[in-house]
């Protein structure tokens, strides 16, 4: 039953995958990654059946990491809900250094701006 | 060893299931929903894991990840309000749609050219008599003795980060 | 089972511990009370005058406007400074008393693998005690403890007390890491660490840059020897596999004997002794060591640190012993030093750097001894000079201590270590008087005095050796060994004159004939307290009687008085020896005619004084005129610190500002290697900064694509 | 080879006491599954009776006696009208989960029952049939994992409503069940540790052979005791569905058949929390003092007995609930989550640690090292049922002292005293920061 159990694993992490690059809700990306790794055990575990229970055991570390990510992951997802109002990741990019919309896209000039301007988003904490 | 008919067609069963779940969680809109499916998804995994003979691991499967993850999960959905209605249109465009199942497709055929090779034989079947625990107590408490430590700190670790990260600054 | 293991020997590692305990304590008292007890500031703690004083000691004493200030906790480090040293003392004698007479093979106590390098290399920390190292032990702490005291009143009242016996304790700690070390890696960390608590302690009152730039000078001169010890070592392991003394002294055997490899061997140890005992031509750093406080230059410049060299080759008699060409080169570079350094001693003014001055030409002495292979009378010598030369130092310091404290009082500006500002003291130090005479007459080598049985038998061994050794048998430079070694004694006849005549020109100028102090300062000069004379008198009583541990043997004592310690060293040197003097115990042929001739000498060489020099005719510092032709070249030290700066200093100082700072730090590392590199990064994370779109499905788009790659090479293979 | 089996099979055929095989075994076990299923409805149904025949007897009064002999067809008309009842489908809510959520939180609650072994095994001519539906060799995670998904009734019903105060008991009852299943686990591993099995019939005959675990895990039992009301959403803990602050919390929409499978889920959950402590810490279905019935050889009879015993227990915890409900008040939602977090948490770990260490130090000490499996060993018991007492004693009397146990008591501080009577006087205070 391993080759099947493979088989299946492929799949639900294709479908994971997929999900992560189809959806925008951070919730539901956090979930398919969750997908991902149930995907990753259930090959641990056909594994196991062939090599011995260190694959269960690989599951279990899987599954404490799991829980903790989501411990964490949930915690920044409701910090970012409280400051943007929303979890779609397409508002969500201050990885980026300034918002999108934001009408100066470089921190230096924005820095020498001599006065706030009421055209400016205020995203970022040099136009604010 | 469980084997024949009965047991091959409820393996088949639980792994389609899942897989059908979990087609259909990724593609529902409401939140709420989704995650119901991957509930479900989960528990079918669960039920493989059993038949594999990692009873263990099935029980805590539910136990973890159905029983805790996905709940917190609900609950931050809730929290946020974010099921009803299905304000945001979170799925993107057909055409971002159409370029993922090609990735995805690519990479299925990659993991099943890849998962094509020569297995070895199965393992025996624990005998009934045992307890389903004895056999990953070597390789968890010993093997990986160190790890498993660590694990412990990371979860310490993400308690305080989670709260210090969901606490309302006043 | 050696006959001290499971004796006290077995403690044989508190031994360094001790020390180091109290350096611990006082360094921490140093470190939490460092408010107080920074280093001295001479302007602040004696107004104006010590400007002048600049390069010399200055006490805070006796300053009759203000209590003395003690440091916080003086007590605590009066008592753990000494302490442990009289404690390391009290144990060292116990180790000898425990020590059979005679013990064949040396007691090595291993600890703990310490460098263990792969199996070719086992360095263990293990001490190794035996004849040498044990006699080593008992001088360095006893002569140590002694000074300890001394301190305790000499630096009573400086701010820096704790710190200066924190450091004074680690010193102790790594000498006797130095002399107990059983193998060189261990004896080279004690090597290092005397070295760097010689520079901690020359620049003790660092806030001055002449103090600080004597301790600088004395630790990259030291450098320069150490690379030598460190070149002899790779040279050693390379060759015998091992650097445990007893592993090499039985691989050397296997050496061709005085071949290029080992004279290469020893020729580089012995410029690692030409550094640590200041011998020509890295002696320079000895004189200015002058600038530490007065005990220091007893305890290290005089007594212990300087005579790491003749231990060193004392300890590797093995190898010095197999190489007759270093041994000569040893034996030649100590002549020439004794006399040179002597020579330079006739006209020093300063009663500090004359002594710095004769304990050079002394160690040259030494080095004779150790280099005509005559070990025991290398070390005779180093034990009873570090009696009277301590005692020398010592009796300088309580003069210092007492004209300082005089010119403190009427606040003059004038140098407290110029002899031209002294004269007449026996008056005022009467105790002092006798012992440094005592001291005078000790280093000249007049008979009943300890010098003259060490120095005696040094002059008798070179005349011994020229005769019949292998040393006389082999060409040095192209002259016959035997020839070198008959001007070797020449050299270092005329060296004992001239140190009887310089030594004797000290207390002329220091004790006798009129006062030039100056009339208001006599109402103020006076003995040293007891704290100070009480170390003075000890070390008096060893000079006068330091002789008797190694009688010469033309006395015809009863048996066991002569040679007492030659039999101790027997086991550890007498191989050595006796490979020298072709295996037969060194006869010196007319012995008794060359102890008369030297005794003679010594004589002359006092008589010369007192009939030349004219104390009465010597004006005050500040009335004298520049000295003119030969005296002024020896006044200048022969300019010996001006060609190395001309040759060494300034061309590389000239080197490093030009091309090294302006060429290849600020330009090539500064310029295109660091700012050019961040250029150059800025650069590409600027292109780089496209990509970072901040949204997470472009980053999870890269992460698919990456893994479709990964995955597909996989399939491929 | 096909003659061995049979020859197997045969002599399985006629030894009761070897466990039984093949096809007999899958219609023993639908058997099982029909009669407890059945068995366990109708008690639930009489436990809606019971409740409130207690409660009027709690109160001083008579309680229903108008349907039947003493009002024991009380729960057939209550049924009936439930099944009358018109079904309410409000506008806003999410269909498919509204109508979902009551099936979610009934099934979870009885499927528990399957890994209970509630009687001694009975010999039949097919072999011995297991007195439990399956006994599962993961049987008490089987229990921690099915408990953990009460959940998501309650907090899909909260949500699907469509209602605020729906969705606030939902969430509650999600946070509740999160935190007390925590402290349920690990109050339960000592358990675990004396009997060196995590299947319940292990379970069962190692206290058979050594004693109930209730003395010397007498803490743990507290904790699990506890956590089990909370799980349960039961009084003191009821605060999902908290009549005088949340309406009827999460199951305010619902009505006729859908709301009373709510009751039915509680009832059952009720039910299953009273076999799980009975099971864990009373022995199971153990006749205490009577080793004959407990050990084989087994016969029909000692399954009677057994089955009478096991009853009688759960019932004794049923009844605890009911009495607790009429005895105690609800707690502050606050106080719920600080006692959870706060004081069940901390005692439990520190518990699991201490009992570890003692059994260790025991075995270490040579205290019989049989004692945990095999044997009843005196010395060993009432040295961890003293260690126990000492640790109780410890905990509430001596670390207590209005510190530990004080956030159950509802004390409000100064400040918060004097925001709360200013809210009270002049509305809400205005929004800090954020």
């Amino acid at each position: 039953m391993v080759p099947e159990a493979l088989f299946f694993s492929a799949i639900l992490f294709v479908i994971g995958v997929v999900g992560v690059l189809t959806r925008r809700n951070a919730i539901i990306i956090f979930m398919c990654v969750e997908l991902m790794l149930n995907a990753v055990n259930l090959s641990f575990i056909g594994f196991s059946r062939l090599y011995g229970a260190s694959g269960q055991v690989f599951v279990i570390f899987v599954m404490s990491v799991a829980a903790a990510e989501a411990a964490v992951g949930l915690a920044i997802i409701i910090a970012i809900f409280r400051h943007h109002e929303t979890v779609d990741l397409k508002n969500i990019n201050l990885l980026k250094g300034w918002c999108s919309n934001c009408p100066w896209p470089n921190r230096v000039e924005c820095i020498r701006l001599p006065a706030p301007s009421p055209s400016w988003c205020g995203c970022c904490r040099y136009c604010r | 060893m469980p084997n024949g008919f009965v047991y091959e067609f409820l393996f088949y069963l639980f792994g389609l299931t899942a897989i059908v779940s979990a087609a259909i969680f990724v593609t529902r809109r409401n939140a709420v929903a989704a995650a119901l499916w991957l509930v479900n998804t989960m528990f079918c995994l669960a039920a493989l894991y059993i038949m594999m003979d990692a009873q263990f691991v099935g029980a805590i499967q539910v136990l973890v990840y159905a029983g805790a993850i996905m709940v917190v999960f609900l609950f931050v959905v809730m929290l946020l309000n974010l099921g009803l209605p299905p304000s945001v249109a979170d799925i993107k465009s057909k055409g971002a749609r159409i370029i993922a199942l090609v990735a995805g497709l690519a990479m299925l055929a990659e993991l099943l050219v890849l998962a094509r090779q020569k297995l070895p034989a199965e393992l025996p079947w624990l005998p009934r008599e045992t307890s389903v625990t004895t056999p990953i107590t070597e390789p968890l408490f010993r093997t990986y003795l160190l790890p498993f430590e660590i694990t412990s700190v990371l979860l310490l670790v993400a308690i305080v980060g989670a709260v210090v990260l969901a606490k309302r600054r006043s | 089972m050696h006959p001290l293991a499971g004796s006290i020997a077995e403690l044989v590692w508190l031994l360094p511990i001790l020390p180091l305990i109290g350096f611990v304590i006082n360094g921490a008292i140093s470190l939490f009370t460092s408010f107080h007890a920074g280093p001295a500031d001479p302007s602040a703690a004696h107004g104006e005058h010590d400007v002048a004083h600049a390069g010399h000691e200055a006490p805070d004493t006796h300053d009759e406007h203000a209590a003395p200030k003690r440091a916080p906790l003086h007590a605590i480090v009066t008592i753990v400074g000494p302490l442990v040293l009289l404690l390391a003392f009290g144990l060292g004698v116990a180790i000898f008393v425990a020590m059979p007479s005679h013990m064949a093979t040396p007691f090595v106590k291993t600890f703990f693998a310490w460098m263990p390098v792969g199996t070719d290399l086992p360095i263990h920390w293990a001490f190794q005690v035996d004849q040498l190292s044990v006699m080593m032990v008992l001088f360095v702490t006893g002569v140590s403890a002694l000074i300890h005291i001394f301190s305790v009143g000499y630096m009573g009242d400086d701010p820096g007390y704790a710190r200066y016996f924190a450091f004074l304790n680690l010193f102790v700690a790594f000498m006797l890491v130095l002399v107990l070390g059983a193998s060189y890696p261990v004896m080279f960390v004690g090597w290092e660490g005397v070295g760097l608590v010689s520079y901690l302690l020359i620049g003790f009152w660092f806030n001055d840059k002449a103090n600080a730039d004597a301790g600088t000078k004395a630790f990259i001169v030291n450098r320069i020897g150490d690379f030598g010890f460190l070149i002899a070592m790779f040279l050693i392991w390379s060759n015998v596999g091992t650097l445990d003394f007893s592993g090499v002294a039985a691989g050397v055997g296997s050496l061709p004997a005085g071949g290029p490899l080992l004279t290469t061997i020893c020729l580089f140890m012995l410029l690692a002794c030409t550094g640590k005992s200041a011998q020509i031509p890295l002696y320079v750093w000895l004189p200015d060591a002058m600038a530490g406080p007065t005990p220091v230059s007893a305890l290290i410049h005089a007594a212990t640190m300087v005579t790491a060299g003749v231990y060193l080759v004392a300890r590797s008699s093995f190898l010095f012993s197999l190489s007759p060409v270093a041994c000569l080169t040893v034996a030649v570079i100590g002549a020439v030093t004794a006399l040179f350094a002597a020579t330079i001693g006739l006209k020093q003014w300063d009663i500090k750097k004359l002594l710095a001055y004769s304990t050079v030409s002394k160690i040259g002495y030494m080095f004779i001894g150790v280099g005509v292979g005559a070990y025991v009378a290398g070390l005779f010598h180093v034990i009873t000079h570090s009696f009277f030369k301590a005692l020398l130092f010592l009796g300088a310091g309580s003069v210092i201590f007492g004209m300082h404290a005089a010119y403190h009082h009427t606040h003059s500006t004038e140098d407290a270590q110029d002899m031209r500002n002294m004269g007449g003291l026996r008056a005022y130090m009467p105790l002092t008087f006798v012992m440094m005479w005592i001291a005078t007459l000790a280093i000249s080598g007049i008979p009943i005095f300890a010098g003259f049985f060490s120095k005696d038998e040094i002059l008798g061994s070179v005349i011994a050796r020229a005769a019949d050794s292998t040393l006389a048998d082999v060409h040095w430079l192209g002259i016959p060994g035997s020839a070198v070694l008959y001007a070797v004694y020449v050299l270092a006849l005329a060296g004992a004159f001239l140190t009887a005549l310089y030594m004797t020109r000290m207390m002329l100028y220091t004790f006798h004939g009129p006062n030039r102090t100056g009339v208001e300062e006599q109402a103020h000069l006076h003995e040293a307290p007891p704290l100070l004379t009480f170390p003075v008198v000890v070390l008096g009583v060893l000079s006068v009687l330091g002789g008797i541990i190694n009688l010469p043997a033309f006395l015809h004592l009863p048996a066991g008085w002569t040679g007492a310690l030659d039999q101790w060293l027997a086991p550890v040197v007498g191989d050595a020896t006796l490979h020298v003097t072709h295996g037969v115990a060194a006869e010196t042929p007319h012995e008794v005619a060359l102890v008369g001739l030297a005794i003679v000498v010594a004589i002359a060489g006092i008589v010369t004084a007192f009939v030349k020099l004219k104390p009465a005719a010597l004006v005050p510092k500040r009335d004298a005129q520049p000295a003119t032709g030969f005296e002024r070249v020896l006044e200048n030290k022969y300019y010996v610190d001006e060609l190395y700066d001309r040759t060494v200093v300034t061309p590389v100082v000239a080197v490093s500002r030009s091309f090294l700072w302006k060429g290849i730090d600020a330009g090539l590392i500064d310029g295109v290697l660091v700012n050019g590199s961040a250029w150059f990064m800025r650069g590409l994370a600027r292109s780089g900064s496209w990509l970072q779109t901040g949204q997470v499905g472009a980053y999870a788009w890269a992460i698919v694509i990456g893994v479709l790659a990964v995955l597909g090479a996989f399939t491929l293979r | 080879m096909n003659t061995y089996a049979a020859l197997m099979l045969f002599q399985h055929a006629y030894d009761p006491q070897a466990p039984v095989h093949g096809a007999p075994w899958l219609w023993f076990s639908i058997i099982k599954i029909l009669v407890v299923f059945t068995v366990l409805m109708v008690t639930i149904a009489y436990l809606t009776l019971a409740e409130r025949k207690i409660s009027a007897w709690i109160q001083d009064r008579h309680g229903p006696n108008r349907v039947g002999p003493r009002g024991l067809a009380q729960p057939l008309a209550d049924g009936l009208k439930n099944i009358m009842k018109e079904e309410t489908y409000p506008s806003a809510a999410y269909s498919p989960l509204f109508i979902l959520a009551p099936v979610m939180s009934f099934i979870p609650a009885l499927i528990t029952f399957a890994v209970i072994p509630f009687a001694a095994p009975l010999p039949t001519p097919w072999g011995l049939v297991d007195m439990s539906i399956a006994d599962l060799p993961v049987g008490f995670l089987y229990i921690l994992a099915i408990a953990s998904l009460g959940v998501y009734g309650i907090v899909l019903a909260g949500w699907s409503s469509n209602n605020k105060y729906a969705l606030l008991g939902g969430l509650r009852s999600s946070a509740q069940m999160v935190s007390y299943e925590v402290s349920m686990g690990l109050a339960v591993v000592a358990v675990l540790l004396l009997s060196g099995n995590v299947s319940l019939s292990s379970i069962v005959a190692s206290q058979v052979a050594t004693g109930w675990y209730f003395f010397p895990l007498l803490i743990g039992f507290f904790l699990f005791l506890v956590a089990a009301f909370a799980e349960t959403n039961r009084l003191p803990f009821d605060l999902p569905e908290a009549e005088s602050e949340l309406i009827a919390g999460y199951h305010t929409e619902y009505s006729s058949m859908k709301f009373s499978m709510f009751f039915i889920a509680e009832y059952s959950n009720m039910t299953t929390a009273s076999a799980r402590l009975t099971t864990l810490f009373f022995g199971g279905w153990a006749v205490p003092f009577w080793t004959t019935v407990d050990t084989a050889p087994w016969h029909w009879w000692k399954t009677v007995i057994t089955l009478v015993c096991f009853m009688i227990k759960t019932g004794f915890f049923l009844f605890l609930y009911m009495w607790i409900r009429w005895t105690l008040p609800r707690f502050r939602y606050d106080q719920l989550m600080s006692v959870g977090w706060k004081v069940m948490l901390p005692i439990a770990l520190c518990y699991l640690v201490v009992m570890a260490g003692a059994i260790l130090a025991l075995d270490a000490a040579g205290v019989a090292p049989s004692a945990r499996f095999g044997d009843f060993v005196p010395t060993y018991w009432a040295i961890l049922g003293v260690l126990n007492i000492v640790l109780a004693v410890l905990v509430f009397v001596v670390l207590d002292r209005g510190r530990l146990v004080s956030p159950a008591s509802a004390r409000v501080g100064p400040s918060e005293l004097a925001e709360l009577r200013a809210m009270a006087t002049r509305g809400p205070a205005p929004a800090q920061g954020d």
